[in-house]
């Protein structure tokens, strides 16, 4: 299979598969096809590069790689009747950013942070496939401990959690606009 | 942003406070807000003042009527003790400014709220991000041209949550007999193997009887599950069984390195 | 809107639509950008010769507009054929959990909780590899006895079976109502 001819095929694989598609599982589909892992790079490299200004972009998220529409075409598809997912409320996203951060964690350390109960945010981010049960904590009481789904990644775009900005980055940033906080809600 | 505006905000959120105050998302938001506001070093708070601030708050709902979700008030007991505290005597007289970290009644909170302040700017940043089906899309449905068998040896896709959503409504439905079954039923397949394999290795080498494997009187399900360990054992050559004579006594011993196999 | 930017959201409208899209579709959803159906066609007639030499092209199907694989292509897209994750129904659920909690247990106690026949769905977990047969009851019939497997243990990413979670823990989890989402647009 010709560098043209393997640059499309991945994007045909791209765009028919619902989820992100892992580097490892495109070395299955086009192992027949005698192409190895640095001919898919240089081949989604290509891919990536001819989407440049088009509707659609290639990205790397949760550990794989899927075609999006651009962020700026927004306010378009607003417009169709998508079925859209609930909006995040701040209590769940502070939770899942401390379930992103912190994990393996049980709720209790959540709450410690948050310092409010976080039982119904905690099922809200179960039941939506962003957080989920990791096992129990090998302490007294044995509490159930969470972490973030590969969904989570995906909702998100992000290609791992080191995609993350660190704590570091975090306490820098608010190092620098520290003194005119506002709540932005 | 001054005090009279956030206050304002208050009394109009107030309408529809149920849980909590409205626009904070607990006591250390509430809190931090007030620190930054007052532009306090949040290592050094002035505990007296922060305090008095933050009761003007509570008070201000409680004037109009509105419940005080307890988190608040736990917080305002919180200040107050911290506040009596840094009012005892230091044990070392040069004063509190120089006293020694350990001994600041203000660490733990402010510890919380440093940490708090770290994961509000994390989510902050989190929701900054296009999220998926919000902002940009990709094409979640199966291409139809892909339907096809569902082959057994395909992973499985499977999240713990739904299994537990699943069971849940089973048990909700269920007798409350089924129910106290359940809750009874606390040894696995594997724990009972583990535990056999257990009692092998307190006794390396000389094997056991069979009577032995059995606690004194064992409920139904702790002989079943440890009869059906057993089975899997010898099924998996993890345990040999050996009867010298007819009916004399079965003894069983462990085969050596097989443990982890067994072990599931 | 200009003319690129116009092509660029068309790609996208039809990358996220399952179904062809009617050309008095694209009008509705463009009306507000001022696009009309010249502006739209010749947006088409662009978007179409953009996606020349591509793995994907827009065809005019059904009465309307959608992007689909090249033809040429179907034989690698044949291979995505092989395994990829199965969801388990909800009956696959159910008995699942029922196995796991209250093993070893037989197919009639487990369609007594259930209420229906479980027959089928038991022979999908067997062939799954999520279900075993441990063994038979010592009872008249002796009718066989369901367990968990290791790959079950894997699939759900419990360490042993002692880390699924007790009843108590799940009333505790699900019993609260979610609270974490406002109601989104």
């Amino acid at each position: 299979m010709d560098e043209a001819t393997l640059t499309r095929a991945v994007e045909a694989v791209l765009f028919v598969s619902p989820e992100p598609v892992p580097l490892a599982r495109l070395e299955v589909v086009f192992g027949p096809d005698g192409a190895d892992r640095a001919a898919l790079r240089a081949a989604l490299d290509r891919l990536g590069r001819s989407l440049d200004g088009r509707g659609v972009e290639l990205r790397e998220v949760a550990g794989g790689y899927q075609l999006r529409t651009r962020p700026d075409l927004a306010p378009v598809l607003a417009r169709l009747e998508v079925p859209r997912p609930v909006r995040l409320s701040r209590a769940a996203l502070e939770t899942l950013a401390l379930v992103a951060y912190r994990q393996p964690v049980t709720r209790a350390e959540v709450e410690d942070v948050r310092g409010v109960d976080t039982g119904g945010v905690l099922k809200t981010l179960l039941e939506r496939g962003l957080v989920r049960i990791l096992g129990k904590k090998d302490v007294p009481g044995r509490p159930l401990l969470y972490g973030t789904t590969p969904r989570f990644l995906e909702a998100f775009g992000l290609a791992s959690l080191s995609e993350l900005p660190s704590l570091r980055e975090i306490d820098e940033l608010l190092g620098t606009r520290g003194e005119g906080e506002d709540d932005g809600g | 942003m001054t005090q009279d505006d956030r206050h304002a905000i208050l009394f109009e959120e107030g309408h529809t406070y149920k849980v909590r105050l409205d626009g904070f998302e607990g006591p250390l938001d509430l809190l931090l807000h007030l620190i930054r506001r007052h532009r306090y070093d949040i290592y050094d708070i002035p505990i007296a003042r922060i305090l008095e601030e933050y009761l003007g708050v509570i008070e201000l709902l409680h004037e109009l009527y509105l419940d005080v979700a307890g988190e608040f008030l736990v917080m305002a007991a919180t200040l107050a003790e911290i506040k009596s505290r840094m009012l005892l005597p230091s044990p070392r007289e040069d004063g509190e400014r120089g006293a020694e970290e350990g001994e600041d009644p203000r660490a733990e909170l402010v510890r919380r709220l440093v940490e708090y302040e770290r994961i509000r700017a994390a989510a902050e940043r989190l929701e900054e991000r296009p999220r998926l089906g919000r902002e940009v899309f990709s094409r979640p449905w199966r291409a139809p041209d892909l339907d096809g068998l569902d082959v057994p040896e395909a992973p499985v896709d499977a999240d713990l949550f739904q299994l537990l959503v699943a069971f849940k409504e089973l048990v909700d439905e269920s007798p409350a007999e089924f129910v106290e079954e359940v809750v009874r039923q606390r040894i696995s397949l594997q724990e009972a193997m583990q535990d056999i394999l257990e009692q092998f290795r307190r006794v390396p080498g000389a094997g056991l009887s069979f009577r032995e494997l059995f606690p004194p009187r064992p409920p139904r399900e702790r002989l079943v599950a440890t009869f059906l360990a057993l089975l899997e054992l010898v099924r998996l050559q993890a345990v040999r069984v050996v009867q010298a004579a007819p009916f004399g006594e079965i003894r069983l011993y462990a085969v050596a390195g097989d443990e982890e196999d067994a072990g599931g």
